[in-house]
């Protein structure tokens, strides 16, 4: 019955969503559709953070990497195809993934986590320094990619509507792919991976290949994140790959509960949320942002999608102490 | 846990959904929505709300209106954050739907705020980053400046550096936007006047560890420095530079932001330093005089340079009004009335170049007894070359 | 240097380089020390790190202007920001210990948040510089431009006595035993008796303290900003991951392996300087994947 | 316990294997920590159809020894052969993969998987297909089927959709055997595996080891006398690292050095 509920709730979550544009508010249409992009980015790090047990600290690069590579293989003045920047930019954030996998890795647990940071670090100075990135102050991107196919134009990623509907459509891609893979053996693996990696060895599997490709795939489903953003907004700073990014991107996949795909979802709505309500609320929205997170912690392991759990605990009585 | 998963996501679109009902638009047809997209938090929060109350003060000298039209305000914190600056700038835009859009300090957002103006065609003023592109290759009719350009002072001071006999010339500057232009605009001054840049050094932002480049200085032993730095930096660089003793022996230039808004924080090692600006302290001008008294009685502080630029930008934005009547719909008549008006601005009469950036006078301070004193006037009614604007 | 490449830097200029490096390094060092400890002995990730800095150097700001002394500033400082970093640990990161590291990162990013708005609510966001004092404002002529200010100097030598002072707290005293303890094995230690929870408070008030001690004495030469936190605390990380998380002589040579590899990479590869720290990093990580030295 | 020959296990339990074959050889395999000697020059020799017991007292090094048989400590030296090739330079993994399997002395399983996801996941390691990303693990005929008969086999059949964490530790270790019978080792490394059982699920391991026995090489580090006695055809006693005496059971039981050294301490000896 649950499982009966969760497809309906889902359905009904999506068909809320669907309904966004409807409201005519294009500052909305553009927000939900920003949290959306933000949506996948959170699903591409829970891959990592909530079902393979890597804490990647530095998650905002392959973000990066991917909105970098549109505004670099788009044209100054024509549009790019989509069919030609969207696979090359996720390409190139889950090369940039696997490359960086390669040193991180080899570590582990509190390495592991500033050694991510470190080289999201790293990819952010190749875009602030060199000559590659166009510096402090970004690039834009002045024309959007189109979905011509030889002369027929299915959509037109320049409207608004039509934009939404894609990233829409690409968050339910991400997420049905997302969810396919963790019933795979593979996705198992890194499940296993999670809980017990010393036994995964032990029982004749070479963690490291499996870590690998998930930290490259996580990479490369981030990029088609950063791919969206940058078509969104037409405008990459080096700022997208700040730690800052990472640490929000973490902040959400913590909020919605590690290892919940939905929960992702969840967390990257609620961040934005309340980002829009302290942000109109107080000029010092990040102190009231703090003392959240910092509650959080310290009163709401397990995330957002255990409080119902808890609720329902305390309210019988037997509310956990912990 | 399926059940959980999925309160947790109804959750979360509700709180979403709030978030838009919250902070929907209240908007009352018949005040003029002004919008402020400016730093309030972060590195450049002293300017952003500089340039709040300096516009906030001409509209109050103005009893609360312009063109007989009340003012209200929006505000929105950039954060200095480029990351953010489309979606900040969309909140005022589509979300508040303001009348003008008035913003900001940081460079990189203040291009996101100016692609977003013309695409959506909302009136903004840039009251303070001076990115030349702006009223550069940029440039929209729409898109007007109440500053400067990074070119238009570093140019000044290029001209003095020669002026003062330098041949030989260092430059060093953070590797952004605004330092690298401002060390063209000198470059273009000095050279053209028969020196030679012998070296351009530049450093990440905001990176604060000078002291190689000063032991570089040191060995290249060059007639003079000139340098862009602002805020911290700024201060930290002076300090480094006068206690590695280069001072005693090759004098430091800069545009004026190194020493604006930090002289506190740079104490002796400030002293004597000559810098260029569009404004200075002790300007022979009873605009001045008054501006500065009904600020420091207002506020409880000394007004800056970016007080002025908001001070300005409200000035401008009030004849572009009194040119339409005060009808905001004939945008058409406003842009028309800016272009035209000739702005009586503390730091001295201005009017706009085609290009919509002021056409002004840069003058030459020197730091003494914590103010920046005028001490001449290098280059009057300097204009920007507005390279690349089609206007 | 072959006196061949004079073009690119004499050797005169290579001495004041490799001066600035040492002076650099070993600022960097005080500030990553205090983070290698909390690291290394009590297994949690602070992000707040950089914000204890930043803290250091307002406290010297305020102080200084309260008192008139950076002297007295710092001796009053030091206390405090002991007590402060002992009331943290109590209030907040005692609660850490057997949560995952990911908890840790979170709890510390909402610190950085409140921190930086506390600072601007109390302090405001004006840059502010404090004097150096009169007695340490001299400059040492170097060449016939180029004096290095006795300042720096004077924190260089700080920054040595306290290495020493911490090897020799950590070696030779009964707390440093202790701490060497918990640092290898938690259970153990609460075996013997040795009330563990009071060590942690120790070791992170420590760190706090030489956090914040390390914004003191840096806040005259970089004045005092917002945010001013956030690169000191990066390339803190990057310093201890090379030198091995919980050892402070791991930190101390990758400090100073940092404080050079930026040195020179300023002067040489200017287009490249913010990458060389991490580059550096990346090529330590390939050779020892747990740093220089390990813990321990 | 049944009769039942499940087809996931035929193919490994009834390989019919030349008995005797020697699978694994250590020689002379030490192991420092610092200046602590942990293991020195120990040998030990595993033929199949053999079940070898290392004994010795606490501290004696015979986890050490295991952990360098498995591949999860590097020996400081010494080399380690498995039927005639040098794996001494394996990891853990790749010593699972010729056939070298293990369980732990302290329960080491998924809790939070169940019974069966636990050993299906060890069933699987033995034909990892990471490339097929999108068939379905559940879908895996081929390892829902051995894993269930290797849990039937370890006697857990009645605990299959069970959450691992909450079986009691007996059972845990039972587990634990399942899933190394789920990797086809060849040769099994026990630590402790009878360590915390009821005098019942003792005796059920032992049948289960015996069962075991023809097909594979086994190396077991027991305490429970009646255990070792009862499956034992080699014994090894270690003290200190070192061995101190190897041979057949009846050796061991009369050898004046080990009663000594270690059985002298122990009161339960009895036969």
């Amino acid at each position: 019955m649950s499982s009966l509920n969760s497809t309906i709730f889902k359905l009904a979550g999506l068909a809320l969503l669907a309904c966004v544009p409807l409201t005519g508010e294009s500052f909305y249409v553009e927000l939900a559709a920003k949290t959306l992009v933000l949506a996948i980015f959170a699903m591409s790090l829970d891959l990592l953070v909530g079902f393979t047990g890597l804490v990647s600290f530095g998650h905002a690069a392959y973000f990066g990497v991917a909105a970098y590579s549109v505004a670099l293989l788009s044209p100054k003045y024509e549009a790019a195809s989509l069919w030609y920047v969207l696979p090359a930019s996720v390409g190139l954030s889950a090369l940039a993934a696997l490359v960086v996998g390669l040193f991180v890795l080899r570590t582990k647990g509190i390495y592991f986590i500033m050694v991510t940071l470190a080289f999201a670090q790293l990819a952010f100075f190749v875009f602030h320094d060199t000559p590659l990135g166009g510096g402090s102050d970004g690039i834009y991107l002045n024309v959007k990619p189109t979905a011509a196919i030889a002369g027929w134009v299915p959509f037109d990623l320049d409207n608004a509507t039509h934009l939404y509907y894609f990233i829409l459509g690409a968050l339910v891609v991400v997420y049905a792919f997302l969810a396919r893979i963790l019933q795979s053996p593979f996705g198992r693996v890194l499940v296993g991976i999670k809980s017990n990696e010393h036994r995964m060895q032990s029982m004749g599997y070479l963690t490291f290949r499996y870590k690998l490709a998930a930290f490259a795939l996580a990479g490369g489903l981030g990029g088609v994140a950063g791919f969206l953003y940058a078509v969104v907004f037409g405008f990459v700073t080096p700022e997208l790959l700040s730690w800052h990014q990472s640490g929000n991107v973490l902040l959400m996949v913590i909020l919605g509960g590690m290892g919940n795909l939905v929960g992702a979802i969840a967390g990257a709505f609620v961040f934005t949320g309340m980002q829009e309500v302290f942000g109109n609320w107080t000029k010092h929205w990040q102190l009231v942002m703090g003392c959240v997170i910092v509650a959080a912690v310290l009163f709401m392991p397990g995330g957002l999608s255990a409080v119902p759990g808890r609720i329902k605990r305390a309210l019988q009585g037997g509310g956990s102490n912990e | 846990m399926g059940h959980n998963l999925n309160k947790a996501f109804k959750f979360g679109i509700g709180m979403a959904l709030a978030a838009g009902l919250t902070s929907g638009a209240q908007a009352a047809d018949d005040k003029i929505k002004v919008g402020f997209m400016l730093p309030y938090t972060g590195t450049y929060a002293s300017l952003g709300n500089a340039i709040t109350n300096g516009f906030k003060q001409y509209v109050a000298e103005q009893g609360g209106k312009l063109s007989g039209r009340e003012i209200e305000y929006f505000t929105v914190d950039d954060e200095s954050d480029p990351a953010k600056a489309t979606e900040n700038a969309n909140k005022l835009v589509k979300r508040d739907k303001v009348d003008l859009l008035v913003g900001t300090v940081h460079s990189g957002v203040a291009l996101a705020m100016a692609k977003v103006a013309r695409e959506n065609k909302t009136l903004l003023i840039v009251p303070n980053a001076g990115a030349d592109e702006i009223t550069g290759p940029l440039c929209a009719p729409n898109v007007f400046r109440s500053s400067f350009t990074n070119w238009q002072p570093a140019y000044a001071m290029g001209k003095v550096a020669a002026q003062k006999g330098y041949k030989k010339v260092v430059t060093l500057t953070w590797k952004y936007a605004a330092g690298l232009q401002s060390i063209d605009g000198f470059k273009e001054a000095f050279e053209q006047a028969g020196g030679k840049v012998v070296k351009d050094m530049t450093l990440p932002f905001p990176n604060v560890e000078f002291q190689p480049f000063l032991t570089e200085i040191a060995s290249l032993k060059p007639d003079a420095v000139f340098v862009f730095f602002a805020g911290a930096g700024a201060a930290k660089f002076v300090k480094d530079y006068a206690a590695a003793g280069l001072n005693k022996t090759v004098p430091l230039l800069g545009s004026g932001f190194l020493t604006d808004g930090n002289l506190d924080a740079m104490g002796d090692s400030g002293k004597a330093l000559q810098t260029t600006l569009h404004y200075a302290d002790g300007l022979d001008n009873k605009k001045d005089q008054a501006f500065r008294l009904t600020y420091a009685k207002t506020y409880k502080m000394q007004p800056d340079v970016y007080a002025v630029q908001g001070y300005d930008a409200a000035q401008l934005y009030g004849a572009g009004l009194k040119a339409a009547g005060g009808d905001v719909s004939k945008q058409a008549d406003v842009i028309k009335g800016m272009e035209a008006a000739k702005i009586d601005s503390p730091r001295g009469a201005f009017t706009l170049s085609k290009a919509h950036n002021p056409v002004q006078d840069i003058y030459l301070r020197e730091v003494q007894g914590g103010q920046n004193k005028v001490i001449g006037i290098p280059t009057k009614a300097l204009a920007d070359p507005a390279r690349g604007c089609k206007l | 240097m072959p006196a061949g490449q004079g073009t690119l830097m004499d050797f005169a200029s290579f001495l004041i380089q490799m001066l600035n490096s040492l002076q650099y390094g070993l600022l960097l060092f005080l500030v990553a020390s205090g983070l290698t400890l909390v690291f290394g002995i009590m297994g949690i990730i602070n992000l707040a790190h950089g914000s204890f800095y930043m803290i250091g150097a307002y406290l010297a700001f305020v102080l200084t202007s309260a008192t008139g002394s950076l002297f007295l500033a710092i001796l009053l400082g030091i206390p405090l920001t002991f007590i402060v970093g002992a009331f943290l640990e109590w209030a907040l990161f005692s609660h850490l210990y057997k949560r995952e590291h990911l908890e840790q990162v979170l709890l510390t990013y909402g610190l950085i948040l409140i921190f930086e708005e506390l600072r601007s609510l109390l302090v405001g966001d004006e840059v502010h510089g404090v004097d150096i004092p009169a007695i340490f404002s001299a400059s040492i002529p170097l060449s016939d431009v180029l004096s290095y200010p006795v300042y720096r100097l004077v924190i260089s030598g700080v920054c040595i006595v306290l290495a020493v002072a911490l090897y020799f707290v950590i070696q030779r005293t009964r707390l440093g035993m202790m701490i060497r303890a918990g640092n290898h094995d938690r259970t153990m230690v609460e075996a013997l008796g040795i009330n563990i929870n009071m060590i942690y408070r120790v070791v992170f008030a420590l760190g706090f303290a030489l956090a914040a001690l390390a914004g003191m004495l840096a806040a005259p030469i970089s004045s005092v900003f917002p945010n001013m936190g956030s690169h000191v605390l990066i390339i803190s990380f990057v310093i201890v991951v090379i030198g091995g998380i919980g050892s402070v002589w791991g930190a101390l040579i990758a400090a100073l392996v940092i404080g050079f590899a930026d040195t020179f990479g300023k002067v040489l590869l200017p287009d490249y300087a913010g990458m060389v720290v991490y580059l550096v990093m990346a090529v330590v990580l390939l050779w020892r994947p747990e740093g220089i030295l390990k813990k321990g | 316990m049944s009769e039942i020959i499940n087809p996931g296990l035929a193919a490994t339990v009834g390989t019919p294997a030349a008995a005797g074959e020697i699978l694994l050889v250590a020689e002379r395999i030490t192991r420092r920590f610092g200046g602590l000697v942990a293991n020195q020059d120990v040998c030990v020799t595993l033929p199949r159809g053999k079940v070898h017991v290392l004994l010795g007292p606490n501290g004696a090094g015979k986890s050490t020894c295991i952990n360098m048989l498995s591949g999860d400590l590097p020996p400081s030296e010494g080399t380690i052969h498995f039927m005639g090739k040098d794996i001494t330079g394996l990891s853990a993994a790749q010593r699972s993969q010729v056939g070298i399997g293990r369980s732990y002395q302290r329960t080491n399983i998924f809790p939070k998987f169940t019974v069966l996801e636990n050993v299906r996941l060890a069933a699987q390691s033995r034909r990892q297909q990471p490339w097929r990303i999108f068939s379905r693990a559940m879908k895996q005929q081929w390892a829902l089927d051995k894993a269930r008969a290797c849990i039937e086999e370890a006697g857990l059949g009645a605990k299959v959709d069970w959450i691992a964490g909450v079986l009691s530790h007996g059972e845990q270790r039972q587990l634990e055997i399942a899933m190394v019978l789920a990797t086809d080792a060849q040769v099994m490394l026990l630590d402790e595996p009878l360590a915390g059982m009821g005098s019942d699920e003792s005796a059920r391991m032992v049948e289960v080891l015996k069962r075991l026995k023809p097909s594979r090489a086994i190396l077991l580090v027991e305490h429970d006398m009646d255990a070792v006695f009862a499956v034992a055809d080699t014994i090894t006693v270690m003290v200190n690292g070192q061995v101190l005496e190897s041979g057949p059971p009846a050796q061991i039981k009369a050898s004046v050095a080990v009663q000594q050294a270690y059985l002298g301490q122990e009161d339960s000896f009895h036969v």
